[in-house]
């Protein structure tokens, strides 16, 4: 505790000492391993179960929650550390190796997946009822935990690599859950392709960073980065660039974001997870286990500039998109994309507290709005805030913490988004200051402007969904308990969490991060800036009045006014800033269409031409040289080949008349022959 | 007497036959022609055998055998055609192409 | 060798005679539209080749081809021509392929090797005249030649059995 | 077990299928029964002799032959019956007796038409000696004796159990059906190659001194240069193109799509999981040991035909719309991960490789088991008609997911260590190798695992979901039974497991590359 006193002026943040973590952290392997084994035991025995697998399912994340709760707490004691590894296989000079890593990020995502995983999981019992695969949607559902905890357990990159690519696999599955319908399992390819496309980018990177290291273990990585290895330095722009580009791709940072919105295709508590623990904050995540790296000049400080100008662009650009979405998920999922590039800018600017303060904030209360939505969506069976309105009254819970989720998501004191997103902006304008120069200065006034953004739009959907009107058929209700629950309980998270991190008071935030094996590198911790948590706060209360504005003023006209369309701007927004038009027409589209079927029709067509120029004699050879492209090939030549014995055979076959006659014609001009020809020849 | 005389003649007479061999489709006439053939080759015997002055008569013995041979032929030939024609109603050659695969 | 000697012998006189005959004799059965003639041409052209035998003092083959030919050989053709039905009427395409020419090149060409060569082996070799009775061929026959003899018998008798089984009408 | 060591064992899993087919041969036509006891009892007892082998086999130093024998044979021309296993060929001679178990499982009552099981059962069993045996020869005619004793069964299963389909193609007058087309090209295709492959091995013969087949012997003259300059480059191109043909690499590969499409499931399934495999491995046994220079000369042409085979494979898939024709255009570029690996001429692209031929022989012929299957069930492999399988067949179409899965390489199964190591080792090959084709390759190849991912979550979109065709919808397609499962279920927990622990394969190969990578390129 009064480590945080000293630090909130220190530059270089230490703690105070560390510890191995004991049985507990021994035996952290057990976190990602129960959900992966509990979903085996749902596929194989979860419909004989009285609850159809959900009470495995929910067992798993209690599980998780506990443990994560448990490490926190001692970590917020002593800071842990604990590393442990068991070899799978060894290659060569590598050694693969399945490891779990207790430090203070990682006990902070197990918290965050625990916590926030076991709201969901108890919200999804109600929301999933009738479901015609229950049982394997929560099958799924732990795998996708699961998966991410594989991913933020993992000790070294190969197993980051497996984690992540698993959690891809669960989002397909989950996002492709109601697969009788194909635009959804579109959805989910869309999803799985856009990951696995900015996956090339992690892959490579993980193969650049472990050969060049000769290890994959995060621990020998980052000793290489503090020993200042010079083969590392030589590849490590390269090397960070290829990794950002892999988080570029979880953390659906433009211009990968396009399957972000898309997988609200997915059931609402799948969103919900999604957006708040698992699977986008992986990018992040990674972006803070490789922080010394892209910390130190003498590594990949120069991707830096990358990292937060990719960052500000989302961050602003797709908070405008949220403002146009009539699909009350896509509104959330957009306002996703869009902290995410909060939460990149601060990784960029070298904020990694900030940044990860950002996630474990966002978690709560982005978490939230999603069970908030599917609360609301349950009631009017429409995903659409046009067939909604004025459910202010008879769903009353689903009001106040979807409440309580806008403003802390707009970053209103003393919410948990004031605090987070505070200290984001302090870190840009710490990073203009130091070394960040121009960019993090116009980084600065977009970040700004981006609060209000996130301000109005949360605004306009508040309003939409629950004042006005009601503009739907069905008949809304409020939900069941084991739903309203545990949005009550994120609700309160939402509120308090910003606490855990304020500065100067108590920043045990910052304390518990800084719980890792090798130091930080050179970054700076979080300090408040007055003027700019009073600027952030008057914008997003600006954003607010403005919101309310346009939407509140007047129920009877609120519709008309959301119709109201900027010239130019709206359009550029409609189509998404036609980025997904691009990505079809310029890529997904000559794919799987022309280019695939150029490819076939050369196998078919070309490939033999070439093979004809080896087999075959001059006829093959020329028809190479004259029509490369020709429909001949191979086939041809084999079957000319073929045919040609065919052939001569037919005709000699018609000498085989049967006719005794014939033959005898034949075997007495024979006969002269040979004579004449013996006579000549003797 | 010239040796060559006999030989020439037997010579016109088995080309004689081997045109009707070839040229006949009714299967009788060709066992015509081929017993005009089996003539000439006996007359080519017996006048070799009367050439050589051979003690052992071996010309006029083989000519005989042909005889022989030629009758067993003859009655083989004709049942067969016989039997074909039983079967096919006609002894005509070029409707017979068993022997085709 | 002299044309005129040669044909002023009178045995060369008769060997023409008999050879013109039996050529024309024998163009007729391969020729003659008329399945009967052709038969009957033929026992012509074996009576030729009997007359020449005694020619070459082959007494005893002599009788023997004109009995078994003419004898018996030719009244089995007959026969045969009856069961069969062959056509006797004139219609000469029906008797004849159509390619004649082929079939006759081919024959021509084995004349003109055969006669070459005989020609061209023997020359103007002369045949010493001279008679052989029967009863040195029986000699011979039953001495020398008994194996063959025997042969040539089983051949017949095999003849005669394949004869009957496959001239039989189905023995149901 | 003195005896089971010293050279019975092997020969006991390579001949025991063979003493089988003719026992099968000896039964009347109409003892089917008996005739697949017999073969599954002689397959099992191969089997069974291999896990013998696994359960004795040292791993302390795999890089040795064991099990070995070296007897005189055909001694006028030197050539010796000389047998082991190390640990490359150990893991692929267990995939080979197991999938023949598998096969005549599966088959147990799925008869392809025409029918007749004793014909079928030999053919397989005779399949079966020859490819154990690839594996476990250490001398060239040997090896290519069983190199080409498969050729024949595989040549007849395609064209009498085949598909009957008609096709017009061009440069045939008339129409042919599929099955003789495919066999023939098939044959021929192979044929070309291992001709070559012959005169390759004569070349070595003839050239050794004193003149020997054996691989080890020449190995160590190869090493220590006597097959260099351009009479082993003329040697080297004869082996690869008679292994080239039958991985087959781009642009031989021709004849795999044809062959795999008409071939009968198990046909299909074998030629994917094992014979694909004589190839490769001859690669890395035959080819890099005795050619060690111009194995790094060829290196970066392996290297760039790998990586087209991949994109071009993956991309070939896209266009298919054939189930069965899309899972044959896969294995041209899994089968290119493989030759990336080998082209590196590291420990860890040759592991990779290995553990790329196990993988995708398992994964693989479970796709066409998977897609025999359906086939028998829906009498069409056209995807345009398929959709929604998992409606109707939840487990066949769950598997279907699972194993596509696996091949798109997903990590934790037993697709992905093979694509992720082959891409490890060509981001460093081996030195003096060229750095930008094999980074390039590294990266094209890495693209691949897009398309690859493509193109499978493609297939199983249009197959396994969305709601069944109406032709469809009333029938009762019962779901997988018994004997599918039998066969099935041992694939599956493959994958899993070599997913989860590839040490299960890298145990046994890692050192045995290593060894063969130090001697041959001195790494």
């Amino acid at each position: 505790m009064i480590a945080g006193f000293i630090a909130y002026a220190g530059e270089i943040h230490e703690p105070a000492h560390l510890v191995d973590g004991g049985v507990l952290a021994q035996y952290a392997w057990l976190i990602p391993l129960v959900p992966l084994v509990l979903m085996f035991a749902i596929v194989f025995f979860g419909k004989r179960l009285p609850y159809k697998g959900w009470e495995l399912a929910e067992a798993s994340m209690l599980f998780v929650a506990i443990y994560g709760v448990a490490l926190l707490v001692m970590n917020a004691n002593e800071g842990i550390t604990h590393e442990g590894s068991i070899e799978i296989a060894r290659i060569g000079s590598y050694t693969i190796e399945w490891g779990w890593v207790v430090d203070g990020l990682s006990i902070m995502m197990y918290a965050v997946v625990g916590v926030v995983g076991l709201a969901v999981f108890t919200y999804a019992k109600g929301y999933m009822e009738g479901d015609s695969r229950y049982t394997w949607f929560f099958a799924a559902f732990t795998l996708f935990a699961g998966a991410m905890l594989v991913l933020v357990s993992s000790a070294n990159m190969i197993q980051l690599l497996v984690g992540w690519e698993l959690v891809g696999l669960a989002s397909y599955l989950l996002i492709g859950h109601y697969w009788e319908d194909h635009s959804n399992n579109a959805a989910a390819i869309k999803a799985f392709l856009t990951n696995k496309i900015a996956d090339v980018g992690l892959v490579i990177g993980v193969i650049i960073v472990g050969v060049t290291v000769g290890s994959f273990r995060f621990g020998d990585i980052l000793s290489a980065v503090s020993a200042g290895d010079s083969a590392l330095a030589q590849v490590a722009f390269w090397a960070g660039l290829a990794l950002f580009i892999g988080a570029m791709g979880k953390s659906a940072q433009f211009p990968f974001h396009v399957w972000l919105p898309d997988a609200m295709a997915g059931p609402t508590p799948v969103s919900s997870l999604m957006h708040a623990a698992t699977m986008v904050t992986a990018g992040v995540y990674l972006l803070g286990r490789m922080f010394p790296f892209y910390q130190s000049d003498l590594f990949a400080a120069d991707v830096k500039t990358w990292i937060i100008i990719i960052g500000s662009i989302t961050l602003f650009a797709m908070g405008l998109l949220a403002l146009v979405q009539d699909d009350l998920k896509r509104v959330l999922a957009y306002s996703t994309v869009s902290q995410l590039g909060y939460m990149t800018v601060a990784m960029g600017a070298g904020a990694y507290t900030a940044g990860l303060f950002h996630l474990f904030t966002h978690a709560f209360f982005k978490g939230l709005l999603f069970l908030c939505a599917g609360s609301v969506i349950h009631a009017v069976h429409s995903n659409n805030m046009s067939d909604m309105g004025g459910l202010r009254k008879p769903m009353p819970w689903t009001y106040r913490t979807f409440l309580a989720g806008s403003l802390a998501l707009a970053g209103i004191f003393p919410l948990a988004g004031f605090w987070s997103k505070d200290e984001i902006l302090a870190s840009i304008s710490y990073d203009a200051g130091h070394g960040g120069g121009a960019i993090a200065s116009v980084v600065l006034w977009i970040a700004i402007a981006g609060a209000f953004v996130t301000a109005f739009y949360m605004a306009r959907a508040v309003y939409l969904t629950f004042f006005g009107e009601y503009q739907g058929q069905a008949h809304p209700h409020e939900s069941p308990r084991v739903m309203t629950y545990p949005m009550i309980g994120l609700a309160g998270l939402s509120i308090v969490g910003g606490f855990v991190n304020v500065p100067g008071l108590f920043t045990g935030f910052t304390e518990w991060l800084a719980a890792r094996p090798l130091p930080m590198g050179d970054h700076h911790a979080e300090s408040i800036d007055f003027a700019l948590a009073a600027t952030g706060l008057l914008v997003a209360l600006a954003g607010i009045a403005a919101g309310t504005r346009v939407w509140r003023r007047d129920a009877a006209t609120q519709r008309e006014r959301d119709r109201f369309r900027v010239p130019l701007l709206y359009p550029l927004l409609e189509h998404r800033y036609f980025v997904d038009d691009l990505y079809r027409v310029a890529l997904t589209d000559p794919i799987k269409g022309p280019v695939a079927r150029f490819i076939d029709w050369t196998n078919t067509y070309v490939i033999d031409a070439v093979v004809n120029a080896f087999g075959a004699v001059a006829k093959g050879l020329a028809r190479v040289v004259y029509g490369g492209f020709d429909q001949r090939g191979i086939d041809f030549v084999v079957n000319a080949v073929a045919g040609g014995t065919n052939e001569a055979g037919e005709m000699l076959r018609r000498t085989t008349t049967g006719r005794v006659q014939q033959y005898a014609g034949a075997l007495f001009g024979g006969a002269v022959l040979l004579v004449v020809g013996l006579l000549i020849f003797t | 007497m010239l040796v060559s005389q006999f030989l020439v003649l037997a010579a016109l007479l088995f080309s004689i036959g081997v045109y009707g061999v070839l040229v006949r489709r009714n299967a009788v006439l060709v066992l015509l022609s081929i017993e005009l053939m089996l003539t000439a080759v006996s007359i080519n015997l017996v006048a070799f055998g009367a050439y050589l002055q051979d003690t052992l008569l071996s010309g006029q013995v083989f000519a005989l055998f042909v005889i022989t041979i030629a009758a067993a032929e003859v009655g083989i030939g004709l049942a067969i055609v016989v039997m074909i024609f039983r079967n096919r109603s006609s002894a005509n050659l070029d409707e017979l192409d068993l022997m085709r695969w | 060798m002299d044309w005129g000697d040669w044909l002023s012998n009178s045995q060369n006189i008769l060997f023409v005679v008999i050879a013109l005959l039996m050529v024309a004799a024998a163009v007729r059965v391969v020729t003659s539209p008329n399945v009967v003639h052709a038969a009957l041409m033929l026992v012509l052209a074996l009576g030729g080749s009997a007359a020449l035998f005694l020619m070459l003092g082959a007494e005893f083959v002599a009788w023997a081809l004109v009995l078994v030919y003419i004898g018996a050989v030719i009244v089995l053709f007959l026969f045969g021509i009856m069961i069969t039905r062959a056509p006797t009427g004139r219609d000469p395409v029906r008797l004849d392929h159509e390619r004649r020419w082929p079939a006759a090149l081919v024959a021509l060409a084995t004349f003109a090797t055969l006669a070459s060569a005989s020609v061209a082996a023997f020359e103007d070799e002369a045949i010493e005249g001279g008679v052989s009775s029967t009863g040195d061929l029986g000699d011979v026959l039953f001495s020398r030649f008994v194996i063959p003899f025997e042969a040539v018998s089983f051949v017949l008798l095999a003849a005669l059995i394949g004869g009957i089984v496959l001239a039989r009408k189905d023995p149901g | 077990m003195e005896m089971f060591d010293g050279g019975w064992g092997l020969s006991l899993i390579v001949f025991l299928p063979l003493v089988g087919a003719g026992l099968v041969l000896l039964l009347p036509k109409r003892q089917e029964s008996a005739a697949k006891a017999i073969a599954l009892l002689f397959t099992l007892g191969s089997l069974g002799a291999s896990v013998l082998a696994v359960v004795r086999f040292d791993f302390d130093a795999t890089e040795q032959f064991q099990f070995g024998t070296d007897l005189s044979w055909i001694s006028a021309i030197g050539s010796r019956y000389h047998i082991g296993i190390d640990g490359i060929s150990m893991p692929l001679l267990v995939l080979s007796t197991l999938m023949t178990v598998l096969a005549i499982v599966y088959s147990w009552n799925h008869w392809p038409e025409p029918h007749n099981p004793k014909a079928f059962l030999v053919l397989l069993l005779l399949l079966a000696t020859g490819m154990n045996g690839t594996f476990v020869a250490l001398d060239l005619v040997l090896f290519f004796i069983f190199f080409e004793l498969v050729l024949l069964p595989m040549y007849f299963m395609i064209g009498i159990w085949g598909d009957r389909t008609k096709i017009r193609l061009p440069g045939f007058r008339r129409e042919v059906e599929t099955r003789l087309y495919a066999s023939i090209k098939f044959f021929l295709f192979t044929l070309f190659g291992s001709a070559f492959m012959l005169l390759g091995f004569l070349a070595l013969y003839f050239k050794s001194d004193p003149h020997t087949f054996d691989m080890a012997r020449l190995a160590e003259a190869g090493q220590m240069g006597l097959f260099d300059g351009t009479f082993g480059a003329w040697v080297f191109a004869a082996l690869f193109l008679g292994f080239a043909v039958k991985v087959p690499m781009w642009p031989l590969h021709t004849w795999l799509p044809d062959a795999h499409t008409a071939a009968p499931t198990v046909g299909s399934v074998l030629l994917a999981a094992i014979l694909l495999k004589l190839g490769s491995y001859g690669f890395i046994r035959i080819s890099l040991p005795i050619l060690p220079q111009q194995a790094q000369d060829w290196a970066p042409v392996i290297a760039v035909l790998a990586v087209i085979a991949i994109i071009y494979g993956s991309l070939a898939c896209l266009a298919q719309t054939d189930l069965k024709r899309l899972i044959a255009f896969s294995s041209v570029g899994h089968m290119g991960f493989v030759m990336l690996g080998i082209s590196t001429l590291t420990d860890v692209g040759i592991n990779a490789a290995v553990i790329g031929m196990v993988a995708h022989g398992v994964i693989t012929g479970m796709l066409f088991f998977l897609a025999g299957s359906m086939q028998h069930r829906y009498h069409t492999r056209e995807i345009a008609r398929l959709g929604g399988n998992m409606k109707l067949m939840p487990v066949i179409g769950g598997l279907l997911a699972f194993t596509a899965m696996a091949s798109l390489g997903l990590p934790g199964l037993a697709g992905f260590w093979g694509e992720f190591m082959a891409l490890l080792g060509s981001f460093n090959p081996l030195d003096g190798l060229s750095l930008t084709v094999f980074r390039s390759a590294m990266v094209a190849g890495a693209i691949g695992t897009v398309l690859t991912a493509g193109y499978m979550l493609w297939m199983l979109q249009r197959v396994n979901l969305g709601e069944p065709s109406d032709e469809w919808s009333g029938h009762d397609l019962h779901d997988a039974d018994g004997f599918e499962l039998a066969a099935w279920v041992p694939l599956v927990v493959a994958i899993f497991a070599i997913g989860v622990f590839p040490k299960i394969v890298f145990g046994a190969t890692n050192d045995a590359v290593s060894e063969l990578v130090r001697r041959a390129f001195g790494g």
